[in-house]
């Protein structure tokens, strides 16, 4: 039950959202996405920003509770490590609600609902893609991947969902697997380096859009053609991403929704009036060709 | 000319009375300074912010930063010999990996679990200070080296975050000491030993003074005959020592062992110990200063969710400035004063 | 031969060469250097163009350590002259233009000497200790940079900005030139002038060095200013070699490896003597090992470890103690017991 | 004295620094209850020999014997813990440290493990009461001036209750009452048979308190001597392998009267120039060719005199008048700039730079006046330190060595050198002779004396009285911080005289 709301509880909604801190232009727009929503929906928001520390959220949260928010909303750093905060929130009477990333606490009774994408489909997407563009071609693929931080939550199931896919067909070859830290400094970089350790490279898996961009790069200072000498396939559609995309540098992009501000609000006004919520919203997302990549670009925001 | 002769050496005692009284003074100064400066942040902060004043959001700061001390009181011993310990950060996240992994994955009982990763945190500093001392390498790269190590260490077991479910972990995370109305974790009762303990050794043991000789003058220190191998080795030792036992309160905190835990501690450590007044070239400094150190930073981010509408870049612009502010008024403070 | 094994640089030198040697058995291409496109191009450039924003940095750094300092605020400021560079740029309807770019360089170089003169203030005017002075900017700037980007992306598409990083002069990548043209005047600044004899006496021993009368405020207010405009022209290098400005990302956690490269490089964090040469190597030895790792495929969970151990291996091997105690054991069957109350501590006379 | 068994040997002792050869076969002995004096020349491997017997450094080739039984020490602390205590050359205290816990740390009275603070305090007065000195004993060692943590170390030396006591130029800078202290308990450590190594370039003193005498020259053993049976002369021959007239020369020389001298304005005045809590203010001026020598008692004031002269510190009363004009000292680097010169009393911690060469070192001074965009030519660089190495015969005459490498001697001929080299119009030199051999001495006071007839002004101070008296045209007497009164040095002014007013006597 959520009877205490206290504080100012007349009449506007407060919440209190922890978010994981700004390491990249998607979680700039997730933010901004939230914000605005808060403000449209007449939702009072606390917001604080973690700096990617764990720790910090944790503390965030836990002033939200002393703070005796209305509802309390975050997206995890990382799945393990919420159950005693959260418990204290739920012993205060306060409703949380996860965004973006799940916990993996098993007792579900800690949080009213959790809206956002899943990583590991996006991964499969992106193996599914390329299972269908290599179908019938029997040839060995040489797949090189440019993962996300190391350790971290899309990484870790960004290569784990593809891997699943692409490992159904053993042509599909990862021959070279390095960390680009989600940067494209660091993914032209390790391309730059890949390009001359491999004789042949066909695909490139990259874990988000900049380090796509970042190959791409390298890959024209090589001297040759991104999207059509090595395939490409991202994650994220970024706006830069979707040009990329729609110019024909990138073949394919799993999309990663960061807009889920609106859909946030409508669920925490209703999980403070007490009505009942799906325990898993997923987020609204697609996947983007060269053709829907130009059609979709003009009213991209992010 | 008037003629008092009755001194040899050319001072007084009645003259000697003031100094040392000034003296004494002079030398706690820096602390008294930024102890007031601390109440000063703490009054702004609770005029400013509804809820603010609550003793628990004082509590709060404990609770959530019990770790830190821990680590930052191994770093104090570090910084006081004259040297930095930069793996502090990756041994707390080794410590919460491995007993993670050995609980939940092997399923040791943690009666085993929680000596052993103590162990191995102090024998991580050991093998530090033994580098450090008798390679003589620089103790930055030397920690370095360490830190690039524990944190290797940890996704070497697993590159995923590992939840801790055992019943005694999740007691020790769970369980809170009320009084009045208000709790604190048994982690912060924890740290509170560490630091008298911590306190006492520097104050009143042969270890604790040697650690300041060594950090004045480490040739000195040599050729007084005072144990500067010994003495070296031991800092990194205590200093991994406690990262290991802010690692297991990081994971009663926590309850999961992550690769990524702790990233900046060394940092945030090294950033208390030094806002509390001890010098980075060592052999000058106190425990109790690190301790304000430590809550200087905590509640600055206290002050940081209060105030609950800074974007993300105005929240680092707002510590740098507030952290600014803080050094450059506790300067003022001890530079008028003296 | 004792002379050489003897040489700063010996050792140092020795493992650059371990590295790339051992690159070439995984890699049998990597001596190899093409004209490709009117450019060198190659692993051992690409080494180079990379290590080019390190040395830059590191350079700066080694002036700020060799007078006792430490500048933490490097990766910040490194955001900051991008975001100031790429925004001014994006600013502009004609991105290609080189007056454009000439001045959107200049503003965002002229930010960077603001912030060293800040840091320089700090510690020097104000007598805040170095690293906690520059903690300050390490992390409020940070947060100016992403402020300066909207915590978004900047992109440019501007030709005469993408020569600075990612362009290339006379077949040789321009950032290479533009770190050689710095580390020449930072040579010619310390070593034929008397810059360098001030700076190392002011770290080597502060209160002597004010007593002989050597202002030592300024040299260290100058250094953290030369600092801070080598880590702005690093930050465009970085920028201009991705066509865009990372407010989070660009420069994180250079200041670690600038440090690591100054060390290896031979000069002591306390302060004192200094070696550029040693700099500029320990930089592209830092570089070499990423190259390394990625070349010879180190998966991403071992990464970490293998750069422990080699700058262990480094460490190690320069160590003279290290080789005192491993050659003497071999030399004499019966040492005068080293035990743990002997070290080989440096005692004046 | 010196009878039945030695207490310590040492034979065919060898020990080589990169390019050195510091001791050269050479043999020592020590006998229970005698002072045995040990001599040489700046550089000739007294103090190498003193640390490769308690083990700071290995030597080379050699024995070691101890009470009979050998023994090779890995470190100060294992030679401590076998009976020999030490007071090394350069004071090796921690300044940072309470001057009690210097007197007592390694060996703090404990009470299972708790050190017993307000015992240790107790003791530590007590101790220092015996050698005469009255200071707060929690004050911070690094408050005091040297001469005050020389006697702190000595104090920490005797108070260990050794077999051989080891005092490397204990009395460098240490005035005649305090040495008196000294000797008076070094008489008494004797009596209840310690042994005693003493190194000093007093000759004097070694005449006063030593039984036997080694003398070492060039890292070779010359010989070892009673000391009744060795004549002055004889000493000086053996360790400079040759005869020295310089010393009795200087005396002779007649000094112009003060009345002389000082015409026309001085170079620099100093008027009611004070600072609080370090020295009272004080009237003083000094002449173009003037040497004016400051004298008083450990810790009356002098060196914070000189300081507030030179900027070091910031007068917070009075003014500075130079040429008889006022001028505003905002540091040191103002005060090179008016041509003043200031060689600090404590060359390792104010003085050199121990990581740069004994070239750079030189130098520094000189290039910091002229900025660092006008640098030295090198070939001018090497002129000018040659010269002085040659002049203040600094060995090895290297000057690309590290200047940590040198003796303790041969450094301060360094820290003499850079100032010399700046040819100021006033110097002020702070125990410029502290740990220099009789024959450098002698050299520097001729310097001193060359340098003020062409013209230079030079302020003098020195624990060593006749030293002041000896070239100075006029003393000022410093006591309890503050200059009591002023001496013209005509003819009568004799020691006796100066330490009457020091001690606070009728003014003369
Ligand atoms: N650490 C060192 N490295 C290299 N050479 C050294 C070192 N210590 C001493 N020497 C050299 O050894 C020789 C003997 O020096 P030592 O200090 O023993 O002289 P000393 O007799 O004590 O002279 P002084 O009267 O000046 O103190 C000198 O030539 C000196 O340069
Ligand atoms: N008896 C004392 N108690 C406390 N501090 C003292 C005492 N004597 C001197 N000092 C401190 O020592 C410092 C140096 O005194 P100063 O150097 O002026 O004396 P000095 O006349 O040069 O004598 P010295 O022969 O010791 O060099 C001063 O800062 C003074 O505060
Ligand atoms: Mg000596
Ligand atoms: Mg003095």
């Amino acid at each position: 039950g959520d009877s205490g709301a206290g504080g100012g509880s007349d009449d506007k909604i407060v919440m209190g959202f922890a978010q994981v801190g700004a390491e990249s232009g998607w979680r700039t727009a997730n933010t901004k996405s939230i914000q605005e929503a808060a403000k449209a929906a007449g939702i009072e928001l606390k917001f604080s920003d973690a700096q990617q520390k764990q720790e910090n959220q944790i503390k965030a949260i836990r002033s939200y509770i002393t703070q005796r928010v209305d509802v309390i909303a975050f997206s995890p750093v990382v799945e393990s490590g919420w159950d005693t905060v959260l418990k204290e929130a739920k012993d205060a009477g306060i409703p949380v609600i996860l965004t973006d990333r799940a916990v993996d606490s098993p007792d579900t009774s800690l949080y009213k609902t959790f809206i956002g994408s899943d990583f590991i489909i996006e991964g499969e997407r992106a193996g599914e893609w390329l299972k269908k563009e290599y179908e019938g071609k029997p040839e060995t693929v040489n797949i090189v991947e440019l993962q996300g931080t190391t350790g971290a939550a899309p990484a870790n199931d960004r290569k784990e969902g593809f891997a699943k896919v692409i490992g159904t067909e053993p042509k599909f070859k990862v021959i070279a697997s390095q960390t680009g830290d989600f940067t494209r400094a660091k993914g032209k970089e390790v391309m730059d380096a890949f390009l001359k350790a491999q004789p042949k490279i066909d695909v490139l898996y990259a874990h988000n859009d900049d380090m796509g961009l970042g190959a791409i790069e390298a890959i024209e200072a090589a001297g040759k053609k991104p999207g059509v000498d090595i395939k490409i396939v991202t994650v994220d559609a970024v706006k830069d991403g979707m040009q990329a995309l729609a110019d024909g540098k990138i073949n394919y992009i799993v999309e990663c929704s960061p807009l889920l501000g609106p859909q946030l609000m409508d669920l925490a006004k209703k999980v403070v009036a007490g009505e009942t919520v799906e325990q898993r919203v997923l987020t609204e997302e697609t996947t983007f060709t060269q053709e829907q990549a130009k059609a979709a670009l003009p009213n991209r925001q992010y | 000319m008037i003629d008092l002769g009755e001194t040899k050496t050319g001072t007084s005692t009645a003259g000697a009375a003031l100094p040392r009284l000034l003296d004494a003074r002079r030398r706690y100064l820096p602390v008294l300074a930024t102890l007031a400066l601390l109440a000063l942040m703490y009054g702004l902060g609770a005029v400013n912010y509804e809820g603010f004043s609550d003793t628990q959001v004082l509590l709060n700061v404990l609770i959530d930063n019990a770790f830190l001390l821990v680590v930052a009181v191994g770093m104090t011993f570090v910084i006081l010999t004259g040297g930095i310990d930069l793996s502090v950060g990756a041994v707390v996240a080794l410590t919460t990996m491995i007993s993670a992994s050995l609980l939940e994955q092997r399923g040791w009982p943690p009666g085993v679990v929680l000596p052993l990763v103590l162990l191995i945190g102090a024998a991580f500093g050991f093998a530090m200070g033994c580098v450090i001392h008798f390679f003589e390498i620089q103790p930055f790269i030397a920690t370095l080296a360490g830190m690039f190590l524990a944190r290797g260490l940890c996704y070497v077991i697993s590159t995923d975050s590992i939840p801790i479910t055992d019943g005694f972990w999740t007691t020790m995370a769970q369980s809170k000491l009320r009084a009045g109305g208000f709790f604190v974790s048994t982690s912060v009762l924890i740290a509170l030993v560490v630091v008298l303990g911590a306190a006492y050794v520097l104050a009143y043991t042969r270890l604790g003074r040697d650690v300041y000789a060594v950090g004045g003058s480490p040739q000195s220190a040599l050729l007084m005959g005072l144990p500067v191998g010994r003495t070296r080795i031991a800092v990194y030792t205590i200093s991994g020592f406690c990262s290991a036992l802010g690692g297991v309160l990081l994971s009663f905190y926590m309850l999961s062992g992550y690769g990524l835990h702790a990233t900046g501690l060394e940092l945030d450590a090294i950033a208390a110990v030094v806002i509390g007044g001890t010098l980075l070239t060592g052999g000058s400094g106190y425990l109790f200063g690190t301790v304000l150190g430590v809550l200087v930073l905590g509640l600055i981010q206290t002050i940081i969710t209060f105030q609950g509408n800074l974007s993300s870049w105005w929240t680092k612009i707002v510590i740098g400035v507030l952290l600014a502010a803080f050094i450059l008024l506790q300067r003022a403070v001890s530079r008028r004063a003296s | 031969m004792t002379n050489l094994l003897r040489h700063r640089l010996f050792w140092p030198l020795a493992i650059l060469a371990l590295l790339l040697l051992g690159n070439l058995a995984f890699t049998p291409g990597f001596f190899s250097i093409q004209l490709r496109d009117g450019h060198l191009y190659g692993s051992l450039i690409d080494i180079l163009r990379l290590s080019a924003p390190l040395v830059l940095v590191a350079l700066g750094m080694t002036v700020v350590i060799a007078t006792g300092g430490i500048d933490l605020s490097v990766g910040a400021v490194v955001a900051i002259a991008g975001a100031l560079a790429c925004l001014r740029i994006s600013e502009q309807d004609n991105q290609q233009s080189v007056s454009v770019v000439l001045l959107a360089v200049g503003l965002a170089l002229l930010g960077s000497l603001l912030l060293g003169l800040w840091n320089g203030f700090l510690v020097a005017a104000v007598g805040i200790q170095p690293i906690i002075a520059t903690l300050i900017l390490m992390v409020a700037g940070r947060g100016i940079a992403q402020l300066i980007t909207g915590g978004q992306i900047i992109t440019i598409t501007s030709d005469p900005y993408r020569l600075i990083g990612a362009g290339y002069w006379l077949t040789l990548p321009f950032s290479v030139l533009i770190a050689v043209v710095v580390t020449a005047i930072a040579v010619t600044l310390t070593r034929r002038t008397a810059l360098g004899l001030l700076i190392e006496a002011v770290g080597g021993n502060p209160r002597a060095s004010r007593l002989a009368g050597i202002r030592s405020r300024r040299l260290i207010v100058s250094a953290y200013v030369f600092c801070g405009l080598c880590a702005g022209v690093a930050g465009l290098m970085i920028s201009s070699n991705v066509s865009s400005a990372d407010g989070n990302n660009a420069g994180l956690l250079i200041e670690l490896d600038a440090i690591l490269a100054v060390v290896i490089g031979g000069t002591a964090l306390a302060g004192g003597r200094f070696s550029i040469a040693g700099t500029v190597l320990g930089a592209v030895i830092i570089k070499t090992l990423d190259t390394t790792i990625y070349t010879i495929g180190i998966t991403p969970e071992t990464t970490l470890l293998f750069k422990a151990v080699v700058v262990i291996v480094l460490c190690l091997a320069q160590s003279p103690a290290f080789r005192n105690r491993v050659f003497a054991r071999r030399r004499h069957p019966d040492p005068p017991a080293p035990t743990a109350s002997a070290p080989k501590l440096e005692v004046p006379a | 004295m010196a009878t039945g068994r030695a207490i310590l040997t040492m034979t065919d002792i060898g020990k080589h620094f990169p390019g050195v050869v510091a001791l050269d076969h050479v043999d020592f002995r020590l006998f229970p209850g005698e002072v045995h004096a040990l001599m040489g020349e700046n550089g000739a491997g007294k103090s190498t020999l003193i640390k490769v017997l308690t083990g700071v450094y290995q030597h080379d080739h050699g024995h070691m014997e101890l009470d009979g039984g050998p023994v090779a020490f890995a470190g100060p602390l294992a030679a401590q813990q076998a009976g020999i205590s030490t007071v090394y050359q350069e004071i090796n205290l921690c300044t940072n440290l309470s001057v009690a816990e210097n007197m007592f740390i390694g060996r703090e009275p404990r009470r299972f493990g708790h050190i017993r603070w307000s015992e240790l305090r107790r003791r530590a007065a007590d101790r220092l009461r015996r050698l005469d000195l009255d200071i707060d004993v929690s004050s911070p060692l690094g408050a005091h001036s040297l001469a005050i943590q020389q006697m702190v170390a000595i104090a920490r030396a005797i108070d260990i209750s050794a077999k051989v006591l080891i005092l490397d130029e204990p009395t460098s800078s240490l005035d005649a009452a305090e040495v008196a202290q000294l000797f008076r308990v070094m008489r008494q450590l004797k009596e209840e048979g310690m042994a005693i190594i003493f190194v000093t370039h007093f000759l004097d003193q070694v005449y006063e308190i030593s039984d036997r005498i080694t003398v070492l020259r060039n890292g070779r053993l010359i010989g070892e001597y009673r000391t009744t049976e060795l004549s002055q002369l004889d000493l000086v021959g053996k360790m400079i392998g040759g005869e020295l007239a310089v010393l009795e020369q200087l005396d002779e020389q007649p000094k112009p009267p003060v009345a002389a001298i000082e015409q026309g304005a001085p170079v620099v005045q100093a008027r009611e120039l004070g600072r609080n809590g370090s020295i009272e203010p004080y009237h003083l001026a000094i002449h173009q060719g003037e040497v004016v020598g400051l004298a008083g008692l450990l810790g009356s004031g002098r060196t914070e005199a000189a300081r507030l002269l030179f900027g070091a510190d910031r007068a917070d009363h009075g003014e500075l008048l130079v040429d008889g004009k006022p001028v505003v000292l905002r540091g040191p680097h103002t005060a090179t700039a008016h041509h003043i010169g200031f060689c600090s009393e404590n060359r390792r911690t104010e003085g050199l730079v121990e990581e740069l060469t004994v070239r750079e070192n030189i130098v520094l001074a000189l290039q910091a006046s002229r900025g660092w965009s006008r640098p030295i030519p090198r070939r001018r660089q090497d002129e000018l330190v040659d010269r002085y190495v040659q002049a203040l015969r600094i060995r090895p005459a290297d000057p690309e060595l590290p200047v940590r490498t040198l003796s303790g001697g041969n450094q301060q001929k360094v820290l003499l050198a850079r100032w010399l080299i700046t040819e100021p119009r006033l110097l002020i030199l702070d125990e410029p002779t502290r740990g220099i051999d009789v024959g450098a001495k002698a050299e520097i006071q001729r310097l001193v004396v060359e340098l003020a007839d062409g013209g230079m002004a030079v302020l003098f101070i020195s624990a060593e009285l006749e030293e002041v008296l000896r070239l100075s045209h006029k003393v000022a007497v410093f006591r309890d911080r503050r200059l009591v009164t002023e001496l013209e040095n005509t003819g009568d002014l004799d020691a006796d005289r100066v330490m009457a007013v020091i001690a606070g006597g009728a003014p003369a």
